[in-house]
């Protein structure tokens, strides 16, 4: 069996990657993606964690968090289709209407 | 086997009353001419029934909290009374809401539909004895929020609040995934209610256990999110200046009352063992959001903005409740409910002239468009008055005591710096809530100050005003009203 | 024996509250003419004074101890935090009140006349009552609680007066200035507040000022509590530092200035510490305190005052030094003799508002001395009545304010508190300048030179509704000492008799042993000859040319040195004394108002605003910043809740 | 530690990782969604090896079989899928980067360092039933544990279902706001 170590290891690389994707990525759609390798890693550390408590319970969150991140992607991605329609870009610094 | 006895039916009920009307109202809201209507109706009435709920759930004095679904819900009387809140945040929200509906009429089931599922998120973050129940409450909360923020589909600002509140909820809500994953790692459950007062948790609660350290963090990372804290507040001023005025009402009331509750169940109630790790940062969050806001508030002129900016600064004021809340439970969750009332009331009522001027002018509502209020319309220059001397905390109005007993809870609990600092803040803040007062009762209105029509009738929006303003004042001088409900709900987490 | 109108203290406050709302709200808009908003406001007014003298009467014949509070209803009945709604009249509220009452009824009936052209009354009289009604609250009031009730209203309402004439854009910023820097003192009585129900477990007087609860504090958080309350007082009673509002205040409507910056609202430091005495007398280290500030507020002031030219900033300074006086009192431990002053204070400084008010009725809105002058003539009864009350405040036997100002004296000179001796000199210089710059006031504006008699003469005496509450007023400043502090002998001090309740604590490092006569007698002649050299060296100076005063302090006067004898000692007096006391007035104007205080207070304002502007640039609109400011966040918190392990 | 186990992990965990970096790196956004995808099935196979085959098949239909196609398919619909613009706040990717790989390597190093999980409440006992990850398993979780949370969940989903029809229906311009009104909030 591989250690619990390992996978946290690998699930805090991924979360830092997502990190890293919403701070230097421009594009709206991309920030999503970055968000979802976020959860996802969020939901390995849950899986690997779960298999170390042999909780079911705790592999079920992983569940919930599926789609929740279905329903947010949903939503973010018809926003970013208004803002291309308002503004022709998807650029997320174009986005500065509203400042000070 | 789970028990699925009466307990969890009971429970769930103020949720299920409030699910059930926003169904109507959004299948409602399609069916044409009448759509909005039954929209409004099936939403009042759900909020009504949703009340009658709450107050039969309101438990004696004597009574314990009782755990149901499988231990995930709490029903207490702080749960009760926080939900309460929030239903006033919402009932605000579908008044104030008329005024925006009226020129979007085909939006009103959405509106109303969206604004009862938000409430019930925050209700079972209120409830939640559970991190994943809290998760999941939250994120019912955020997506109708994201979607109520970018309503107004062909305003650019209203598209780009819903956008970045979009980013960096879900960037928050990353966070908060990690941090309740690694608590579930510290601690080998999520429940709440297992982590209160168990000896075995001083273990997994100590400084030694990264597992916990880490989660912690990121689960304030989350909710300090919600709740506007210096560092994670700087989309407040701009989501709340783009959204629809009756959005940000409802955000400034509700969403962020839950998000304290859900704080003070977390740090205050669950992590209250490990105080001493983590009293010290919530300390300089207090003191950094409060001294931020305020001082970025002086040079506000946009009138949301400055709204904005006070209410980071009131939720670094709410936060000494939850730095109190080790040292005494009770009175601090006293303090914190009556503070949040208080605080939905006012933000409320201030929202709603916001949204009142903007029916008789276009665009941003700068502070400028208030002069001369006073001599034009002598009444709401006095709501708008009485409201914005509350919020900077003067007698006799709710703001005072809201203060008052949140600066001697944390005086008890021994913060007398903080306080100290609290204190000096809320000098400062008095001057650009004042500037506000100046410039209605004391600035003539210029020439392009004017406003660009009469006021056109909204009168659900003025009875809000009004209702905020009467009640800010009738706590004020009886503040005993909510003070002692309060005070039973505290009790019970004793 | 059952008493008639003890239960019904709630009558003080309750009528000036009904003139507010009938003026403010009941009364259609069109039917606000100034005959029935002034009668309403008036006629409330006068039966809150005559509430007041019943019940006076009834306290008076009511010869147990002090008399309990009448509580009315549950107020705030919360978990700890149990406080009724409870008023309390004994002695001390009830001279405070009477003061009050009786001083506002005269002020209410002479506003009538000065804001007979104003286009609002309607306003100005609701404001003013609405005043009243929270004054008297706070007098009234049982519990530190509802008192700071009262507190913030009388700040909220001298808020708003100051303000009134809300076109002057100087007068907003003078309203602005206030309500901000009572803010500062009022966060400093919210502290003491908090304190005070972490320390004692409740916030009503009977608890808290007990002796027992008293003896259990610590002697720390007595401090803490009597220096806290003092800064709220500070603010409100415009003691050093935070005096700079008062001048300032002046932008109001005379009768405002007289009733409030004068006469009543400006004492509420006074009674808030005078009303803790048993706090303040069982921490030294406070009283010390108050009564340094007091002593060096008193000469500051009055050493600013010499150098104004503007007859109600002269009043300001005035009301700033002598309440200075009251502090010092306080802070020997003379609280009945402070109090003594605060009445005798109200008469003569409300008589100098009032006249000061209806000279500039008679010369149009002229509010420099230097332009005024020879009012004497034309406006006679405005003239005496001013003339009465400069020789009051500035201390000539037998006057109001002669007998309240040397018993301070006399107080100061024989406390046991180690610098007395200092103190007392201090207060004694304070004397002589106040003479010294009352009789300028008086001299420039209603003598002067030719060239200002000329001035005068187009001036005309103000109507009757105006002059006979002056006349009144100044009747009181002669005889108002002497009728409540008589000082020998001891049994004939009404005030010291009334208040025997108070006497028990109001002797802690006020020495038992006065002195005996002998010292009291050479007391009171130093005082007087103090006075009366410092009122007709400034009247004789100052009647004459005003030129020769610019002229000396270009220190170009030698020449009217030689002349003459007369001017001789003229000159002597301006070298000696004008001269250095000219110079050190501007000093002290400078380093305590404009580059001082005033400087600290707009720098900090300043800092305030860069801070704000470069915290709002922050907010750049940029969502990748945002999300960047939580990952700081978010690695801060990490770091911080792991430095078990890290560090 | 059994071999397969170690290989697969090894190999799954590195093409995660690379795809994880390809998804923020790419000019092309179909590219980057494509990566998306194949990070999340390297993750759908980690999760094979943590006994949680049900999630894993999960994880490939829900994760990378729709919410991948959502992506392709609004990139595809908007058509923009270079990015043409130069990067004007370059200092903004420097300063996150170094932050976040502080943050990442600090974690990371801690918690490898750190104790093991199970200090907690839960101690396993030797009794327990070894997990397996079946559909029974977490249908029992779910459905006797979880279910206000899954009554929430299905909330979630009304929510986001109502907000996406409100934010994508198409009316002609100028039909939402009657004419004549003014100051739509």
């Amino acid at each position: 069996m591989v250690p619990l170590s390992w996978y946290v290891a690998v699930a805090c690389v991924l979360f830092t990657i997502g990190v890293i994707g919403v701070l230097a990525c421009r594009r709206t759609i991309v920030i999503l993606m970055a968000i979802e390798l976020m959860l996802n890693a969020g939901n390995l550390l849950l899986v690997a964690l779960a298999r170390e408590f042999w909780s079911a319970q705790a592999q079920a969150i992983v569940l919930f968090v599926l789609a929740v991140a279905a329903a947010e992607v949903a939503v973010g991605l018809a926003i970013i289709v208004r803002m291309f329609e308002l503004k022709g870009t998807l650029d997320i610094d174009e986005v500065n209407l509203m400042k000070w | 086997m789970p028990d699925f006895g009466l307990l969890s039916p009971i429970a769930a009920m103020p949720m299920a009353i409030l699910s059930v009307a926003a169904l109507v109202a959004l299948v409602g809201g399609t069916l044409g001419r009448r759509g909005p209507a039954i929209a409004r109706i099936s939403s009042m009435v759900g909020l009504a029934l949703t009340a009658a709920g709450l107050a039969s759930l309101w438990a004696d004095r004597g009574s314990r909290a009782l755990l149901a679904f499988t231990d995930t819900l709490v029903l207490d009387n702080f749960g009760v009374f926080a939900s309460a809140a929030f239903l006033l945040g919402a009932v605000f929200a579908v008044l104030l809401g008329d005024a925006y509906l009226r020129d979007h009429a085909r939006l009103a089931g959405e509106y109303h539909g969206l604004v009862l599922l938000a409430t019930v998120g925050m209700i079972a973050m209120a409830m939640a004895s559970d991190l994943v129940v809290a998760f999941l409450g939250l994120e019912l909360l955020s997506i109708p929020l994201y979607i109520l923020a970018g309503l107004s589909a062909r305003d650019a600002r209203s598209n780009e609040a819903s956008l970045k509140y979009l980013l960096l909820g879900a960037f928050g809500s990353g966070f908060l995934l990690f941090g309740i994953a690694l608590l579930f790692g510290a601690t080998g459950t999520t429940l709440l209610s297992d982590m209160v007062g168990d000896p075995r948790l001083r273990m997994a609660l100590s400084p030694a256990n990264l597992y916990f350290a880490a989660g912690a963090a990121m689960l304030l990372v989350g909710i300090g999110f919600k709740a506007g804290l210096v560092p994670f507040h700087m989309w407040v001023p701009d989501v709340y200046q783009g959204a629809p005025t009756p959005v940000s009402a409802f955000m400034a009331t509700g969403p962020k009352a839950a998000a304290f509750v859900l704080l003070f169940r977390v740090f205050g109630q669950a992590f209250a063992g490990a105080a001493e790790q983590w009293t010290g940062i919530l300390w300089a969050m207090a003191v950094a959001t409060m001294t931020v806001a305020n001082l970025a508030a002086l040079r506000q002129t946009e009138l949301k903005r400055l709204l904005a900016y006070s209410s980071i600064s009131h939720a670094g004021t709410i936060l000494l409740a939850v730095l109190a809340a080790p040292k005494d439970r009770a009175g601090s969750a006293q303090a914190l409910l009556f503070y949040v009332v208080a605080y939905a009331l006012m933000k409320a009522g201030a929202f709603g002239v916001v949204v009142w001027l903007q029916r008789q002018q276009e665009g941003d509502v700068s502070i400028a468009s208030l002069r001369g209020l006073a001599s034009r319309q002598p009444g709401m220059a006095l709501a708008m008055g009485v409201l914005m001397f509350s919020l900077a905390g003067v007698p006799p109005m709710a703001g005072f005591w809201a203060k008052a007993w949140v600066f001697s809870e944390a005086l008890q609990a021994g913060f007398l710096g903080l306080t100290i600092l609290a204190v000096i803040n809320s000098v400062v803040a008095a001057r650009y809530y004042l500037r506000v007062v100046v410039a209605m009762y004391m600035e003539e209105a210029g020439a392009a100050d004017q406003p660009t029509a009469e006021p056109s009738g909204c009168p659900s929006a003025i009875a809000a005003i009004w209702l905020a303003a009467a009640l800010t004042v009738l706590i004020g001088l009886v503040p005993g009203l909510v003070f002692v409900l309060g005070g039973q709900a505290g009790a019970m987490l004793r | 024996m059952d008493f008639l109108w003890t239960k019904h203290i709630w009558l003080i406050p309750f009528w000036p509250a009904l003139g507010a709302l009938a003026n403010g709200v009941l009364i259609p808009r069109a039917r606000k003419t100034l005959d029935v908003v002034s009668t309403v406001a008036i006629g409330s007014v006068a039966m809150s004074f005559l509430c007041t003298v019943f019940l006076t009467a009834e306290l008076a014949s009511l010869r147990i101890g002090n008399p309990a509070p009448v509580e009315y209803f549950r107020w705030i009945d919360a978990g700890d935090l149990r406080v009724p709604f409870a008023l309390l009249f004994d002695p001390l509220s009830a001279t405070m009140c009477l003061m009050v009452t009786g001083v506002g009824l005269l002020i209410h009936i002479y506003s009538m006349g000065y804001m007979a052209h104003d286009p609002d009354p309607g306003r100005f009289f609701t404001y003013l009552n609405l005043f009243m009604a929270m004054m008297l609250l706070l007098l009234l009031a049982d519990s530190f609680l509802l008192m700071f009730v009262g507190w913030e209203g009388v700040g909220l309402c001298s808020y708003l007066l100051i303000g009134f004439w809300h076109r002057k854009e100087s007068a907003n910023r003078a309203g602005l200035k206030a309500f901000l820097v009572n803010r500062v003192g009022d966060a400093g009585f919210l502290m003491a507040m908090m304190l005070i129900f972490v320390t004692f477990g409740s916030l009503r007087f009977d608890e808290v000022l007990s002796n027992a609860a008293i003896r259990q504090a610590s002697p720390t958080m007595l401090f803490a509590i009597t220096a806290l309350l003092f800064v709220g007082a500070t603010g409100k009673s415009a003691q050093l530092p935070l005096h700079v509002w008062l001048p300032d205040a002046m932008e109001g409507p005379t009768p405002v200035s007289a009733l409030i910056h004068a006469a009543t609202m400006v004492t509420a430091g006074v009674y808030v510490v005078v009303r803790c005495a048993a706090l303040y007398s069982a921490e030294g280290a406070a009283s010390a305190l108050v009564a340094w500030i007091g002593v060096i507020t008193a000469l500051l002031a009055s050493l600013i005052a010499l150098a104004q030219t503007d007859i109600k900033r002269v009043l300001a300074y005035s009301t700033i030094s002598q309440l200075g006086y009251m502090f010092l009192a306080c802070g020997v431990g003379a609280y009945v003799a402070a109090i003594l002053h605060v009445v005798t204070h109200a008469f003569f400084k409300a008589c100098l508002f009032l006249g000061a008010g209806s000279a500039m009725h008679g010369t149009g809105g002229q509010t420099d001395i230097r332009k005024m002058g020879g009012l004497a003539k034309t406006m006679p009864r405005t003239t005496v009545a001013f003339w009465i009350a400069c020789l009051s405040i500035a201390g000539i036997a037998p006057l109001a304010g002669f007998v309240s100002k040397d018993e301070i004296l006399h107080h100061v000179f024989v406390s046991t508190y180690a610098p007395a001796r200092t103190l007392w000199t201090l207060a004694i210089i304070t004397a002589f300048l106040t003479a010294v710059y009352m009789f300028r006031l008086f001299a420039l504006t209603f003598h002067g030179d030719e060239q200002a008699m000329k001035r005068g003469a187009h001036a005309h005496e103000s109507p009757s509704v105006m002059t006979i509450p002056l006349m009144m007023l100044a009747a009181l400043a002669i005889v108002g000492g002497l009728a409540l502090g008589l000082p020998y002998p001891p049994g004939l001090h009404l005030l010291n008799h009334f208040m025997r309740g108070w006497l028990i604590i109001g002797r802690h490092h006020g020495a038992e042993d006065t002195g005996g006569l002998g010292l009291a007698l050479a007391l009171a002649a130093i005082a007087l000859a103090v006075a009366v050299s410092g009122a007709v060296l400034a009247f004789r100076f100052f009647r004459g040319p005003y030129r020769r005063v610019e002229l000396l302090q270009r220190r170009l006067g030698f020449a009217y040195t030689l002349l003459s004898r007369k001017l001789y000692i003229d000159e002597l007096y301006d070298i000696v004394i004008v001269g250095p006391a000219v110079g050190l007035s501007r000093l002290a104007a400078d380093v305590t108002d404009t580059r001082g205080i005033d400087g600290i207070v707009h720098g900090a304002a300043a800092i305030a605003y860069r801070a704000g502007e470069g915290l709002r640039r922050l907010q750049t609109s940029h969502t990748r910043v945002y999300a960047l400011a939580m990952l700081v966040g978010a690695v801060a918190l990490v770091l911080y809740l792991a430095r078990g392990m890290l560090f | 530690m059994a071999w397969p186990h170690v290989t697969c992990f090894g190999i799954s965990s590195a093409l995660a990782i690379t795809a994880a970096v390809m998804v923020v790196t790419r000019r092309n956004a179909v590219h980057a969604a494509l990566w998306l995808a194949v990070a999340l099935v390297s993750t759908g196979v980690l999760y094979l090896t943590l006994s949680a085959q049900f999630l894993a098949v999960l994880q490939v239909i829900i994760y990378a079989g729709a919410i991948v196609v959502l992506f392709l398919f609004v990139v595809m619909l908007l058509n923009v899928n270079e990015d043409q613009a130069t990067d004007r706040r370059r200092w903004l990717a420097v300063v996150g980067l170094a932050l976040a790989l502080v943050w990442g390597a600090g974690t990371a190093l801690l918690l490898l360092a750190g104790p093991p999980a199970g200090t907690g409440l839960v101690v396993r006992t030797p009794g327990d039933v070894a997990l397996r990850g079946t559909a029974e398993e977490l249908a029992r979780a779910v459905f006797e544990h979880h279910a206000l949370a899954f009554e929430l969940v299905s909330l979630i989903l009304l929510a986001a279902m109502a907000g996406v029809i409100a934010l994508a229906r198409r009316t002609p311009r100028g039909a939402e706001e009657i004419p004549g009104k003014r100051g739509s909030p």
